[in-house]
């Protein structure tokens, strides 16, 4: 019971921060609202027993990505004037509506018909082994994703390098 | 000396291609040296070809100096040349024409020579390849690079609408080809039955390619026959050549008319008929009314050009039609007719377009309006210009006269493969009407030979209109004894291309069963349409 | 353990491009620091050819370091990939790390020809950086980065190894196309670039997610297994659902990658922004890998035709997207003046063609010559393009310093300065319109052979004839470089050709080599297809 | 009684926001922001299959909780993209020191 | 028999003909004359060596036979280059040589002031060589080169002075004109070959043939013979032909190759004799012929057009002899044709040389007192035979013609229409006969006229101008061909007994026209009153209006008497007119119209640029929706997504 109410509390506000992610037209309104955002979605998680997930939803997301967020929109220090009204053209009006009607298809086609059997819950199943928590999510991670997780690296590496390189004055 | 008697083909297919090399790498801006080496290069090829020439049995079915290599094993295709009669006549004719288009711009083309020579030797490589290949792959690479050569010698060295000229020639006869190419595609995944080893190769294919459907057969037909048809080229599908034999420099037009044009008559000899004999034998009478449309609407578009070029360039289309009636026609008159046709064709508008190179590179205009006594101020050129045009009006005595004589007889005759019209067999139709070619063509002819020959000197024999050089000599008087000697003793010529011509007319038109050859009279209402000629009653 | 240290070996390529990669990082940190304070007293005796003001167009009096020997390192580096990727070409195909990645003939393939792609690119980019006093070891890095996230796409067979490798070699090259400080083009290239495709990255994800939910599973077997059984009894019922959408969003999502259409809208804009020996590379290896991964879902995935799915699953809806870029491509190439924003067109057509090799792959065994001829194609196109760009480069460097784009009367009477490139150029548009004897012919053979013999024929004429529309465009580059006559004064900007040169020599003869003797290159691609592992 | 789909739906409809933040929005970093959203979208829907498997069988090893290992991967990816996003940002600002997208149309035709 | 030095009789000439052509520009004059008379003589004496042998065999096997080579052999067709020499054959082969080579020496008179003298006569030997061929050849084909070949030397010779573009134009006339009469010709050859394989006269004598096939082939090859025998309808080119040289005049377009149609019909006679409906249509046109070209020639004023319409008429009357069946009487008239019309234009050309070019007979007369004594005697000789005032040669060749019409039976079965209850056409041998004798009349009156015009009276040109006399090589052919328009009278003596008798002599090569053998509806001794009445009265009448002293009174009286007449026959008839408007002009106009509308716009510009020009159009249209806007990118990328999520999920 408690858990309904605390999921239609998160997806409540997962939907309205969102909502105010690009709704708002201060940017910063808008990072505000996405760290709202993730506060919520963490907490969705944590519904799902992602634990780990959750924490890091909280670090990473709310604590670093948001950051730079700010750290870049205070750097480029954008005048009231210059956060002009937004101009809604047809294409755009289109491509919002494909969006919509795509992720629309995709609930009512695939999603709402998904679970007709019996839903299988291995938070509970798999009770025993630590669903989600940091030490079973451990042993997947190193165990059976070694290739991502070093390709991973890769990744931050291309990224901070990319970034600098990037954001750099000139070349 | 065996290594050049197995390869003896090969050799003459890649010695420009050698030549052009050899230029690529000798140093930019000294244009003799270029033309030197282009000159000895096709002059080898000439006389490499000699021996083709000289070893050639008249007789023999299938192939001649066939010789077979692996190319491209993983991908299903090999190098594989050889000759027949008809692939030997236009062999000898391109490398004839070789040294002779290599000596006619000598002194007219001044820059970038040596990538005109480059041009010039590729052409000729891709043109015998054309001629010799015996894999569909390998054919349609030869086929498709003969157009880049072509293209740059319009487009580099052509007059004021060069660009236009060019790159309408290019996508004009690319869009037939890649469809061709689709096509023989699609034979290849139907050459073998399914499990064995499928396979590109003509002599192959000929042999044992499962029967293909009639819906098919039909579409690869029309497929093959629209890149021929298009570089012969037919009515409705020639209006490019106006084009591009009016931009390209002299080069350019002797070997497009002198033997790109063959090409696409070829191809229906050597590959739409024989590889589609059911689709060929239900289009033939299409094809030899197009062929007549083309020699009636050629005609009559040359009669409307002020343009020197332009109007041989319709004329052009004339006796192209005169070929394609002769092909369609399928009788062993107008098929050999037709095949010596293309060589007169070859060496006739070649020589056509070579003298009015040297008008050209004199007077520099092609206007007709601007041209007119010439002849009093260049006898020889003029006689030759004249001996050339009569050929090309198939004048009796010349080469002209024996194709289109032939042509016209045996489509007189022919009756089965055309049907007929409400009981006049349209074979005497189209034969009667492309005679009214004839008539046409001595119209339109003369006048230009009027316009610039005769009359009162215009401007263009006042502007230093001199006779012909040495080197100008020497490129007219082999043409010029071709001609003679075609138009009094045709006979060797025939026989290269009488197996070939049987097997054509074997493959397409009695298809059931091997009927006699020789002596057909058909008496109109003696037999029932299809019913091949029946044997010398009289 | 799962973690085997022979599956290491089977993304040789990929480590020894990212071990460059660093290579080329930590050089600069030393070079930077002891340049500095060689150069403080004037210009450095150590740089023996200083670019030469006149060309650049700006007199940059600054002491540079010397970083000239970037470019050969990350050849290097990039050829000793090559190498390793080809030493193991006849290997027998083996699952590794525990079946998140694959190393086939197929996979080494594609790096060989990936790694190619960089090696010939690090040559071209050297001049053009040069010239442009832009010489970075981050710019060497990146792309050493990006190809080595190519080859890992080429051999993964996890989704999420798939997304990640898909950024590390998109995040790579966003920021090459970023690289250059000149203008406002370069930077909003990125930009558009990172955007749509974070877009599309997302989409793909959500796809993988779909599927996840599907399957239980990110592995592409699992996926393979769970299409296998969808809609039969065994499986549960909502599978085939989600697995069509998973199959729809990770299509979209690598449509995107391949530039078909309607995903191609980024590819003009992009294409054209980027600097042009990133746009070569570009089109080349980041299409390799691209189709390498596509296959990887729809024929590795999704191959097997379904109850649902039909017989050719989603053969049709390939040949539809296939017919709809080749036309789109293009169509729109042929009012372009510039050459660069034209090849950009030209790639969503060839793009076209080689979806049509996908599509008449379609059919469970997979038609090898359809596969073949995708790597055929793609291997032609490469060397091709990366040659075109190349050339490109050398005619850009004086716009692209000014922040502009080239324009077909900067090509005017080319063929009068420079023959060689001049040639060049037009092998390379022969080549891209598929004219014998070129790569491109014999790409075009053995595509649409495969097609043909899948029986696509519609779909095959219509390639063929909207090739003849390229032609029409490739021709008029061809036009201005030999025909027309060179209308502004000033040459090409000249200085540092040797690698470039290189570089286009050994494009040509690539092109020519597969045009004239495509057998050696349709062995590897047969070996590639006999050891391909689904 | 909150079932798998709830989640779903809310992925959906996150994911949904997102990529109308993406085409709509001129502000160049709130289209990145939505982006992030987009991924966080997808990042519910793994971890909600991840909970409520839809196969019969029991998890292998490796797929047990692999749903949540790959939200860990795209947690970090979508740094990544976040970082060299804005770096990208600051670039096009620096050019034309504006973040309106529409207003980046140089390249176009 | 078989003999092996036939083929020299024309190699000769061509060869001559080689070497002038070739080397004449550097050769001296006296050798090229030399070269080009000898050939011609050498031919002449061989011809005459193997006439003699001819004349010798009796029977139908009278003839020398040579297969040079097989030209060509393609299919059952095969094409020797074969040469017959019978009696018909090898008397033509005398006459082209004989008359050729006294033209040939003329000419060395006649152009020696010429620059183009090797040219000429490099033409000269040519033509020599192809009329040989055409005479000589054993089968269709071969003739056919002849034929042609001829017409290339008369294009080349009538148009000899190409600076003068009407010279050249006339010269192009002639070929075309030509070249429509062989396009029916070389359909008659399809025909034949069709129906029996065969192209050579030996076989197709004895191939059996329908009356269709044979009236069609004989049909069509009568179209060649009205093209190159200047025959109604195509009879245009040969007064334009007159811009050559006068002895071109004299040999092609008199003597030798015009006649070749009549020659082809009498070799073809087996064929004709089996079409005898296209006998009579061959027939109607010659008589038609006739009587036009007489008109037209009463009313010119150019003497070479006069003598070139008579020529026209002349030939008019062959084709008559050869329609009703005689043969024999038409290729006689056309061996004494050839000697009295060479003489006739030898003549005219011996005046025009005497006053340096002047052709116009209004600045003429007088010319007999005033030097031109053996030119006036000849032309004198030689009208008197073609006016047959007295019954020297033309008079006999011409009266046996008419008799034969009016006494031929070979259409008295025929009828006018298929239908058998249709009129029969028995009439018509006696109406050609009453027209005939009219044109007879004519004929007589218009070449006194010119003979009274040219030579007696008053001289009216200018008197800048003085006329001289012929040098000897001039009159020297004049005189043996007035020695021969006399003589040759004795050939056609009309004595069925006499052994010389061209009749007699050619019995056997002819075949016989169905209808029996001919009835005798006039007395022969009244046709011979009737033929000298008409020509005397044709003779009178001329007298009477030009009589020396009334210089053009006469021209003056006829146009005031019958104004229109006189301007339609001076304007021969406007047929030139004519066929400007309804052949010529709207051959062009369609040319052109059709290359404008078809060509230009429709093919290339619809057909071939069109769809090119749409493509780039969609193109440069469609790259507009490529605005460079991030968001409408996303926007289509996310229909794309749209699309394809539709067709797994919904459609799928």
């Amino acid at each position: 019971m408690a858990e309904t109410v605390l999921f239609w509390v998160f997806f409540a506000g997962v939907v309205v921060a969102g909502a105010q992610v690009i709704l708002r037209r201060n940017p910063v309104h808008a990072a505000m609202s996405l760290v709202a955002c993730f506060f919520f979605l963490a907490g969705v998680y944590l519904l799902l027993s992602a634990h780990l997930i959750a924490i890091l939803q909280v670090m990473v997301y709310a604590g670093a990505v948001m950051v730079l967020f700010v750290f870049v929109i205070l750097l480029l220090n954008l005048r009231e004037e210059e956060l002009s009204r937004e101009r809604v053209t047809v294409w755009k009006g289109i491509g919002a509506l494909a969006v919509a009607a795509s992720v629309g298809l995709i609930v009512v086609f695939a999603l709402r018909t998904a679970y007709s059997g019996p839903v299988r819950d291995l938070a509970v199943e798999q009770l025993p082994t630590g669903f989600g928590t940091v030490k079973a999510v451990g042993r997947a991670l190193y165990l059976f994703s070694v290739l991502p997780f070093e390709v991973t690296s890769l990744l931050l590496t291309v990224a901070i390098v990319g970034a600098v390189v990037v954001a750099k004055g000139k070349i | 000396m065996d290594f050049v008697q197995s390869h003896l083909l090969s050799l003459v297919i890649f010695a420009p291609m050698v030549g052009a090399v050899i230029i690529a790498f000798l140093p930019r801006g000294e244009g003799g040296q270029h033309k030197g080496v282009a000159l000895i290069a096709s002059l080898l090829t000439f006389a490499l070809s000699v021996p083709l020439a000289v070893g050639f049995r008249p007789g023999a079915r299938g192939f001649s100096f066939e010789q077979r290599t692996d190319w491209a094993p993983n991908l299903g295709f090999s190098y594989h040349v050889g000759i027949d009669g008809v692939a030997l006549l236009l062999l000898l004719l391109t490398t004839f024409l070789g040294p002779i288009v290599i000596l006619s711009s000598w002194k007219y083309i001044q820059e970038r020579v040596n990538l005109y020579c480059i041009s010039l030797l590729v052409l000729e490589t891709a043109v015998i390849g054309t001629l010799a290949a015996l894999d569909l792959v390998l054919f349609y690479v030869f086929w498709e690079a003969m157009l880049i050569p072509m293209y740059l010698l319009i487009g580099m060295w052509g007059s004021e609408r060069r660009i236009y000229a060019a790159v309408k020639f290019f996508l004009f006869t690319f869009v037939g080809s890649v469809l061709m190419l689709l096509a023989i595609f699609y034979l290849w995944s139907h050459s073998a039955p399914a499990g064995q080893p499928r396979t590109f190769d003509y002599v192959a294919l000929l042999a044992q390619m499962p029967p293909l459907g009639a819906d098919a057969q039909k579409w690869l037909f029309l497929a093959f026959a629209l890149a021929f048809a298009i570089k012969v080229p037919v009515w409705p599908l020639h209006t490019w050549l106006p084009d591009a034999h009016t931009e390209a420099p002299a080069a350019g037009s002797i070997v497009l008319a002198g033997v790109m044009l063959k090409m696409g008559t070829f191809g229906f000899v050597r590959y739409a008929m024989p590889l589609f004999p059911a689709a060929a034998l239900q289009y033939v009478p299409a094809i030899a009314a197009l062929g007549v449309v083309g020699i009636v609407y050629g005609s009559l578009m040359c009669m409307a050009q002020q343009d020197l070029k332009r109007l041989i360039a319709y004329s052009s289309v004339a006796h192209l039609g005169f070929v394609m009636l002769g092909l369609s026609a399928l009788t062993p008159e107008a098929v050999n007719g037709a095949v010596l046709q293309m060589v007169n064709h070859g060496i006739s508008t070649g020589a056509l377009f070579l003298i009015v190179g040297y008008f050209y590179e004199r007077t520099h205009t092609r206007d007709l309006s601007q041209y007119g006594g010439v002849a009093r101020v260049a006898p020889a050129m003029s006689a030759v210009f004249l001996v050339v045009v009569l050929s090309s009006i198939g004048l009796p005595g010349t080469n002209g006269f024996i194709g289109e004589f032939l042509i016209l007889i045996g489509t007189f005759t022919s009756t089965s493969p055309l049907g007929s019209w409400g009981g006049t067999p349209r074979g005497q139709i189209f034969s009667i009407v492309g005679a009214t070619g004839v008539v046409l063509g001595a119209v339109y002819m003369l006048w230009m030979v009027q316009r610039t020959l005769f009359g009162p000197k215009r401007r263009a024999a006042e502007h230093g209109m001199t006779d012909l050089t040495l080197r100008e000599w020497v490129t007219v008087v082999p043409l010029l004894v071709a001609i003679l000697l075609i138009g009094v003793y045709p006979q060797p010529f025939l026989n290269a291309s009488r197996v070939p011509a049987e097997e054509l007319i074997q493959r397409v038109a009695r298809p059931r069963a091997a009927r006699p050859q020789g002596a057909g009279l058909q008496r109109p209402g003696a037999g029932p349409p299809g019913e091949a000629r029946a044997e010398g009653e009289r | 353990m799962n973690f085997n240290p022979s599956d290491l070996e089977g993304v040789l390529p990929a480590l020894i491009l990212a071990a460059g990669a660093l290579v080329l990082l930590t050089s600069e940190v030393f070079l930077s620091n002891s340049r500095a304070f060689a150069s403080g007293s004037g210009p450095s005796s150590a740089k023996p050819a200083p670019p030469k003001p006149e060309t650049l167009g700006r007199a940059v009096a600054q002491p540079v370091p010397d970083r000239r020997y970037q470019a050969w390192l990350a050849a290097v580096f990039a050829g000793l990939a090559f190498w390793a990727a080809v030493a193991q070409i006849g290997d027998p195909a083996a699952p590794i790390f525990s079946g998140a990645a694959v190393t086939d003939g197929f996979a080494r393939v594609v790096a060989a020809v990936v790694c190619a792609s960089l090696a010939l690119s690090c040559l071209v980019s050297f001049g053009y950086l040069e010239a442009l006093r832009a010489t970075r070891g981050e710019y060497y890095a990146l792309a050493l980065f990006s190809a080595s996230g190519m080859c890992l796409l080429g051999q993964a067979t996890d989704l999420i190894v798939i997304f990640i490798s898909l950024e590390v070699m998109s995040l790579a090259v966003y920021c090459l196309s970023a690289y250059l400080r000149r203008g406002q083009r370069p930077a909003e290239a990125a930009f558009k670039y990172f955007v749509l495709g974070s877009f599309a990255s997302a989409i793909f994800l959500y796809g993988a997610a779909l599927a996840y939910g599907a399957t239980g599973s990110t592995r592409l077997s699992d996926v393979a297994n769970a299409v296998r059984l969808a809609g039969s009894f065994g499986s549960p019922p909502g599978t085939a659902t989600l697995l069509f959408a998973a199959a729809a969003l990770l299509a979209a999502g690598f449509a995107f990658k391949v530039a078909a259409v309607p995903f191609h809208m980024w590819v003009p804009d992009v294409y054209d922004g980027a600097p042009a020996p990133v746009t070569g590379f570009m089109a080349a290896a980041v299409k390799v890998a691209a189709f390498a991964t596509l296959v990887r879902i729809l024929v590795g995935g999704f191959g097997d035709p379904s109850a649902a799915l039909g017989p050719h699953g989603w053969q049709k809806l390939v040949v539809w997207l296939s017919a709809l870029t080749m036309l789109v491509g293009n169509l729109l190439a042929i009012p372009q003046r510039s050459v660069k924003r034209m090849l950009a067109y030209s790639s969503i057509a060839h793009a076209g063609y080689l979806l049509v090799a996908v599509a008449a792959m379609a059919g469970a065994p997979p038609r090898a010559d359809a596969l073949e001829g995708l790597l055929f194609y793609l291997a032609a196109y490469g060397a091709t393009v990366i040659g075109a760009f190349g050339v490109v480069a050398l005619i850009e460097r004086k716009e692209a310093l000014a922040g502009g784009g080239d324009d077909l009367s900067s090509w005017a009477g080319l063929s009068e300065r420079h023959p060689g490139l001049a040639a060049a150029m037009t092998l390379f548009m022969v080549s891209l319109a598929g004219i014998p004897p070129t790569a491109g012919f014999m790409a075009k053979v053995t595509v649409f052979r495969a097609a043909i013999a899948a029986d696509l024929v519609p779909l095959a004429v219509l390639g063929v004839l909207t090739s003849v529309a390229g032609l029409y465009y490739y021709l008029r580059v061809v036009v201005y470089v030999y025909m027309v006559p060179q209308s502004k004064p000033e040459p090409v900007a000249g200085g540092h050709l040797i690698a470039a040169g290189i570089a286009l020599a050994g494009c040509a003869a690539l092109v020519l080599w597969m045009g004239i003797q495509p057998d050696t290159f349709a062995r590897l691609a047969q070996s590639a297809t006999t050891t391909f592992s689904r | 009684m909150v079932g798998p789909l709830h989640y779903l739906f809310l992925g959906a409809v996150l994911f949904a926001l997102g990529g109308v933040g993406v085409v709509l929005r001129r502000n160049a970093l709130i289209v990145l922001m939505s982006i992030e959203l987009m991924l966080n979208a997808v990042n519910l829907t793994f971890l909600t299959f991840s909970r409520f498997p839809l196969v019969k069988s029991a998890p292998t090893q490796a797929g047990f909780l692999s749903g949540h290992t790959a939200v860990f991967f795209v947690i970090a990816v979508a740094a990544a993209e976040a970082a060299v996003g804005l770096a990208i940002v600051i670039a096009v600002f620096r050019s034309r020191a504006s973040v309106n997208v529409d207003e980046f149309d140089t390249l176009k035709f | 028999m078989e003999v092996s030095w036939l083929y020299l009789i024309p190699l000769l000439p061509l060869a001559g003909a080689a070497v002038n052509g070739l080397l004449g520009r550097w050769l001296p004059k006296a050798w090229l004359y030399a070269v080009a008379l000898l050939v011609v003589l050498l031919s002449f004496c061989i011809g005459l060596f193997a006439w003699w042998q001819v004349a010798h065999i009796e029977g139908e096997t009278a003839q020398l036979r040579q297969l040079v080579f097989t030209w060509f052999s393609v299919g059952s067709l095969r094409v020797d280059l074969g040469l017959t020499f019978d009696r018909l054959s090898g008397t033509l082969v005398l006459v082209v040589t004989g008359v050729g080579f006294l033209i040939h020496l003329y000419s060395v008179g006649y152009m020696d002031e010429d620059p183009g003298y090797w040219r000429y006569f490099a033409y000269l030997n040519l033509f020599v060589s192809m009329m040989l061929l055409l005479v000589l050849s054993d089968n269709l084909v071969a003739m056919f080169v002849g034929w042609e070949g001829v017409g290339l030397c008369s294009y080349l010779l009538v148009g000899f002075w190409y600076d003068d573009d009407a010279k050249a134009y006339a010269g192009r006339k002639a070929f075309i004109v030509n070249r429509i009469g062989d396009f029916g010709f070389l359909i008659g050859i399809f025909v034949l070959y069709l129906y029996t394989g065969q192209v050579s006269f030996q076989t197709l004598k004895v191939a059996p043939l329908s009356l269709g096939v044979a009236s069609a082939a004989a049909a069509l090859l009568f179209v060649g013979a009205t093209g190159k025998s200047a025959q109604l309808p195509l009879y245009v080119w040969l007064p334009d032909a007159m811009a050559g040289p006068t002895p071109v005049s004299a040999l092609i377009h008199a003597a030798t190759m015009v006649t070749a149609g009549v020659y082809m019909v009498a070799r073809l006679s087996f064929l004709y004799v089996q079409a005898p409906g296209v006998m009579a249509v061959v027939a109607v046109i010659g008589i038609l012929t006739a009587v036009v070209g007489a008109l037209i020639g009463t009313s010119q004023m150019d003497i070479k057009r006069v003598l070139a319409y008579s020529t026209v008429s002349q030939l008019g009357y062959m084709f008559v002899g050869v329609g009703v069946g005689a043969f024999a009487a038409g290729t006689a008239h056309l061996i004494t044709h050839a000697f009295f019309k060479a003489c006739l234009f030898l003549g005219s050309g011996a005046v025009i040389h005497g006053l340096h070019g002047e052709q116009d007979m209004a600045r003429m007369g007088g010319l007999r007192r005033l030097g031109l004594k053996h030119t006036a005697a000849t032309f004198f000789i030689a009208t008197v035979a073609i006016t047959g005032v007295l019954p020297i040669s033309g008079f006999f060749s011409k009266d046996e013609i008419l008799a034969q019409a009016l006494n031929t039976r070979a259409f008295d079965f025929l009828t006018l229409l298929p239908d058998p209850s249709s009129p029969r056409l028995a009439f018509l041998g006696p109406a050609i006969y009453a027209i005939g004798t009219v044109t007879a009349l004519i004929t007589s009156f218009y070449v006194w006229r010119c003979y009274l015009l040219t030579f007696e009276g008053e001289y009216r040109g200018p008197p800048e101008v003085h006329p001289h006399e012929a040098p000897w090589v001039m009159t020297l052919p004049l005189w043996v061909l007035a020695a021969l328009s006399v003589v040759g009278a004795l050939i056609v003596l009309p004595s069925h007994h006499l052994p010389f008798t061209w009749e007699h002599f050619t019995e056997g090569v002819f075949a016989r026209p169905r209808g029996g053998p001919p009835m005798e509806r006039l007395p022969e001794l009244v046709a011979f009153g009737i033929a000298l009445v008409v020509a005397w009265a044709g003779l009178l009448t001329a007298w009477s209006l030009y009589a020396p002293g009334r210089a053009l009174e006469g021209d003056e009286r006829i146009a005031r008497a019958m104004p229109r007449l006189r301007r339609a026959l001076a304007s021969a008839l406007y047929v030139d007119a004519l066929y400007d408007r309804i052949v010529v002009k709207p051959l062009w106009a369609t040319a052109r119209t059709l290359w404008r509308a078809a060509d230009v716009m429709i093919i290339d510009g619809l057909l071939v640029n069109g769809p090119a020009q749409v493509v780039a159009a969609v193109g440069s249209v469609l790259r507009r929706f490529q605005n460079g806007d991030v968001q409408r990118y996303a926007a289509v990328t996310a229909v794309g997504v749209l699309i394809l999520v539709y067709v797994f999920l919904v459609r799928g």
